[in-house]
């Protein structure tokens, strides 16, 4: 076969970018937390990278682009298990929209998306999940969860996509589909302790804007890298994702400023990602003005959607409801209103397309995030059941690093204060008493306030 | 006067503070110190090299009251800090000659 | 219309590249200030990304590249406003200078150097701007400096353009004229209080080193890139841009060692920039060695020219005037010198082309730094004058973080001193005595000596 | 010439995703030294970058990749000195291997992995080597040791290439190459006082994270760039190198766990790395499967491997001989069993290719081995003798950063414990008593335990 | 001998320096430590949550000094750190019994 | 009871550590501090501007110990700190008039 190297340039390119947010994302996290918990945090991202990437190439990407299975646009095949057939054309791309690049690009572009789609879910699960039930978790629900809505949404073969719902960079199969994940682990593991009285600030806010750069940096691969080539919808797709994303930071300083307080770095990192989310479905099915609103909306929305958990009295610790949630079904039904076929798709409802683009897009919103939250609800309760996913007590009060790793993440002063005790080891208990189980008893005690 | 020194743990700051505020004593010094005795630390691997930490983060706070307060503000404390587990901390005190407040020069009791 | 998919992929890839500049830049000036200061910095960056973003494909980017308003080669038309009329090739590109790629895609890749430049200002002004007035100039500078000057070197319908300037990447449009403004605006606010007697050493060397590394990498797009395809031309930008970076990097280091001291990390990395910012102008005009002296020349005389400010009693912080300035004027002096059409462009002087190139770039350099000294001046004195530019004193002793986005950089230790106050709120003054303000006016008569 | 730009765009997108992998291991190995010589750490590899990128172009690259020099495939020629002839195609690359990239574009790529293989030793000799004989060594190196072993491996003129070694991104070339040398000058060095009795944990952990990051985004542009086009090759590259990270950092936690301790987040970022090495000589010749089986025996043998240097008393502080000289020599016999024709190359044993593959690659691996091992060790010897390599012993308990540079890295608390003595100075020393010179006596009677 | 503390405001550090110096004082020990008393903390504010820091960051100056000198210290620290703010800190004075110089093993005053 | 309070050099940590666990003692607490005396600090260049460090890290040991024992306990550290070097640090003793060993309410010399 003969593919554009051009086009396929571009998507390596774009690969490469998006397997780069996955970090981004775990700083933009880490730096969130508290220093105790920054290396649990980074530890649970780096090891999704790792798990996804392997199950992806000998099972998922199959279920998610494989021929239908059964023709009813639920699930694919296995014909693409462990990469084989690569020389086939990836089902459902003909015609218009057949595919200038090597199947095996878009196996490797896809898989990034698969990649940071459960990453996502550890914000909102942040300080107190279990390390190996994790893992666990990251595999089944790659499996059950993402593997169908991706073969819904993004496969040509999938029902969703033949309904005529539009999700251009991952809307529904990556924003709303982690985000209804999110609150549901959240609510089986419940809240931290000593949340929400005790002071739980950001460790390390410039950590938190670099993770927010690096996510701005690699959506570009995400967002314009989805157009499939280097043409003029990818130049669509990449303006309009900075542009929503300008705005959207700016709309969020200005709740800030507007509601009475001061503009902060924490609120410009969290208005970028929250327009990016957001015209993450629609970068290729608007203009200019359309991304400037979406943007601009999904600021000023999701500034005001993270307050929610406190009255839900939902530990969403890191908002991934607040952001990621919400801002992917603003910026899915959103397209409903300002999708121009222009630029791409059909016409929304405000250039004369009439309602049925919103209808669509309102049955994939709810579809995939009912889906999506039923579906992680049940494997997390199981999980829980079985394995327990949350860490014990004393752990949460010791932190994640130590405690679950046996690390410190920083050491800025004398590093004399330890002891080394030998090589090749792998954490042993001191002789000395060790009390922490027991502390957290009179920590509870104290009504969870410390 | 006196200068009482509590080592107490991190978690319980809050309630020693509160503690103090109810007793009337108006200001204190707080510094992060490491704390050794019979409560362990944690043990941390790096690429298989193991390290013990013998020492325990705990917060000092240091207290100058009157003579006459001073014993109840002891019993405060202790009350306010304690979690009857090893590791809770020491409470001691020392014999303050003078106190000035910087601001006013003001010397003695009233300097509190 | 039909574009060249290579030329395509790597102009975006070179936009994705020339946005993660900024952030970039903003981690080598925020490892820079001291601890209190580096959010401010910080958001200082953020927010200029997205304010530029939305006023380039709403205004300035007609400004810049549109067709001549009236002839002069002094402004362009509105012609492009809100992206319209994106069919139609940008005016001037003609002949062998036609474009292969998308006009959108020039947009875009344009659009970040606007982005980068007042970017580059925050240097100068560092730990001392009022941030609501600092947004104000960013909106009103984009658009009467900025413009302008791109109009003038960037498009081929610009005056100095035809005149023959040469300008490759940007060192009259982004360096010299944010080093001109950055010292307007440094003049305009005045010095630090306790500067330069009080230390105001960087608080996170790494920090300015991990921003030097992402200016060098998405450097290699803003340079190599501005060849507007992949091929010859921005090969030879590529490695000239590194060659040179590596040249001013050991020239700086060797400077501090000639002088009698040691080689500083922040040297290595002062270096690297200086570099780079003196070869972008030249990247496509000179042949290796050209670039190779024009990189020490550059690292040895920004080495010297960073402590000018002593002297002059000009408080420009982080020396945007030693090192943007005057490594943009070198850089485009030079190409008089070493331009060569074996590479790109005409001859210079020592390859047979006479002085006419060098005069050419003089006037290019004097156009572009008086126009934006004067005019950023102008806005900053009215900015000042109207709604003040610089923070209250006691606002800069307690730092930018916390008395301008309540937000403390970092919290390594025990989060617990501080006490958790509502949800949803915004800063509220407590009920204990506040008293900065009156601190400050003992630590005004102590001769802003702390 | 005409040039694909498709391919052209890729690689010029992967020269600068490779620049981005020296600071990424800067910063690796950064966060893994203590606080107080982490400045001196980045030191090393930035002016690393800074002296091979001009010793490259002005010499080094005509001697890897210049016509042989007398036929025997030993070294290249001066032919491409200074960048001259390059309009002529790079010698040997015909027929269906003939490059579709401008040569400057080639010379670029290369450039990369000639500076980032000298860096890889800085992690071996970590805390104790002086800055100027360290310039001196990699200058020397770079012409002695790499440009004679990047000759016989890549250039098609080259003995070993000639032979049928295949190594498709340089796992000789680089990993064998320099964790051979690492080896080499950490044994003329010696350990590190108090190593390894006293504490010498890592300062930060987020910023081996942040390198490893860097690293694995950069690789990308390492091996699927090394297919010198955007093709089928670069995409089996691209996936092949990312299964394997992934199954590495899995299997480096694994064994970590299954040994007793924890999973660690260091180890995360070790078995990525490890895998990224084991990988680079084969990700163009394997399938999936056989890139899963490398990664995971890179993570489960490298895991194991850092242990030996304990018990070989040799202070490889960074591991660079556990991770990168055991993971090349890995991954370079590996491709004997593992080699498919399916891919590229030809078939390993597993194929039924036989054993001439592996037997090609034994050849390759005891060659570059044995020749850097030497070589680096008589030039680190010669230095030792004539400059010292080793800083004295109480600059290295005093710190890197101070002692060499006159830099702390960080000032995160009051910056007021200094007090500012002047401009334009070098650091010149104070009025009091300076005793460290007497203390590290003490230091040593005390049997550099302290 | 006499143990001087003072809470001072951290930019005063220099002043104090230079009047201990002045008075011939050859050595002191200072630490960063939080204050709470009547100055106020900061509030800060992260996506909402808001937090009132009550403790502001002060040094704390450790000196030891003789008998006879230490009413003279006293006033000379009090002059350089004063601000006439409030929050300008404390001193207090605690009597010591023996001091060594570690390097020395020297004794009472000779360990000044 | 008596307050020792120890000035160190911080890679001797480990070496009064030890000492102090020979002599019996079984807890004490440690701080980060910044010294200042004979000893000079290091000097810092960032793009030419000059800084001097006059302070230098040290540790801060403080122990609380019976009368009894504490002029042994003196020696020990002394002992163990020493390098014969300047910098090598303060010891000095305060009286202590009451301790509280916070977990059990136990005071005086039953609270060690
Ligand atoms: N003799 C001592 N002098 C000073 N501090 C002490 C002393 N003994 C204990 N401490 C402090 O008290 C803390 C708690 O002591 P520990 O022995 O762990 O528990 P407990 O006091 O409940 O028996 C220690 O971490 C240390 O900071
Ligand atoms: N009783 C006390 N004991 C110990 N330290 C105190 C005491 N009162 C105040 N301080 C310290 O002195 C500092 C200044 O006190 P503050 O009440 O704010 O101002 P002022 O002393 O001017 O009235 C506090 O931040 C605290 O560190
Ligand atoms: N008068 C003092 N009061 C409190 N601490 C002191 C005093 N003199 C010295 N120190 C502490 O002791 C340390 C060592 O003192 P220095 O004069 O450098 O050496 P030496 O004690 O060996 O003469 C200082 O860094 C400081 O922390």
């Amino acid at each position: 076969m003969h593919y554009n190297t051009g086009d396929t340039a571009w998507i390596l390119a774009s690969s490469a970018l998006v397997l780069f947010m996955t970090p981004g994302l775990a700083f933009f996290y880490g730096g969130m937390v508290r220093s105790k918990n920054v290396l649990g945090m980074l530890m649970q991202n780096y090891v999704t990278i790792g798990i996804v990437s392997i199950v992806w190439v000998f099972l998922t990407y199959s279920l998610a682009f494989g021929t239908d299975w059964g023709g009813n646009g639920i699930i694919g095949t296995l014909h693409f298990v462990g990469l084989s057939h690569m020389n086939q054309a990836v089902p459902g791309y003909t015609g218009a929209g057949a595919q200038t690049i090597p199947p095996l690009v878009f196996v490797i572009f896809q898989m990034m998306f698969a990649v940071i789609t459960p990453a996502l879910i550890t914000g909102s699960t942040a300080d107190r999940l279990k390390f190996g039930p994790f893992v666990v978790f990251v595999i089944v629900w790659s499996i059950l969860v993402y593997a169908p809505i991706a073969h819904w949404v993004f496969s040509p073969t999938g029902w969703l996509f033949k309904l005529g719902a539009e999700d251009f960079a991952g809307g529904t199969v990556v924003h709303i589909n982690a985000g209804a994940a999110g609150l549901a682990v959240a609510l089986v593991i419940g809240k931290r302790r000593g949340w929400p009285k005790e002071p739980m600030p950001p460790h390390n806010v410039p950590f938190v804007l670099l993770g927010a750069a690096m996510l701005w940096f690699g959506w570009f691969g995400f967002n314009a890298g989805s157009a499939l080539g280097a043409n003029v919808l990818s130049a669509n797709a990449f303006v309009n994702t900075n542009t929503a994303t300008a705005a959207a930071l700016l709309g969020w300083i200005l709740v800030e400023k507007i509601k009475g307080g001061k503009s902060t770095t924490l609120g410009a990192a969290s208005g970028a990602v929250a327009g990016l989310v957001a015209i993450t479905p629609a970068c290729g099915y608007v203009n200019v003005e359309g991304a400037t609103v979406i943007g601009l909306a999904a600021g000023i929305v999701c500034a005001l959607a993270v307050s929610l958990k406190f009255k839900l009295g939902l530990d969403d610790a890191l908002d991934v409801g607040g952001v990621h949630f919400v801002g992917g079904i603003l910026g899915a039904l959103l397209i409903g209103l300002f999708g121009t076929s222009t630029i791409g798709g059909v016409n929304g409802l405000l250039y004369g397309g009439g309602a049925s683009l919103l209808f669509h897009q309102a049955v994939a919103v709810v579809a995939s995030a009912s889906y999506s939250f039923v579906m992680s609800y049940i494997i997390a309760k199981i999980i829980d059941k079985t394995m327990g996913l949350r860490i014990k007590d004393d752990e949460e009060l010791e932190g994640m690093d130590t405690a679950l790793h046996a690390e410190s993440a920083y050491e800025f002063g004398s590093s004399l204060l330890r002891g080394f005790s030998g090589a090749g080891g792998g954490g042993h208990v001191s002789n000395r008493v060790d009390l922490n189980e027991e502390i957290v008893e009179v920590y509870k005690k104290a009504g969870e306030i410390n | 006067m006196k200068l009482i020194t509590a080592i107490i743990k991190p978690f319980k700051l809050e309630d020693v503070r509160n503690a103090l505020t109810k007793a009337d004593i108006k200001g204190m010094t707080v510094s992060e110190v490491q704390g050794y005795g019979r409560q362990s630390g944690h043990t941390e691997v790096y690429r298989g090299a193991e390290y013990q930490t013998s020492f325990v983060p705990k917060l000092k706070i240091e207290v100058v009251v009157s003579d006459e307060a001073a014993l109840d503000i002891i019993d405060e404390i202790v009350a306010a800090a304690k979690t009857d587990k090893i590791g809770d901390g020491k409470v001691w005190v020392v014999n303050v000659e003078e106190l000035v407040r910087v601001r006013t020069n003001e010397r003695g009791n009233d300097a509190l």
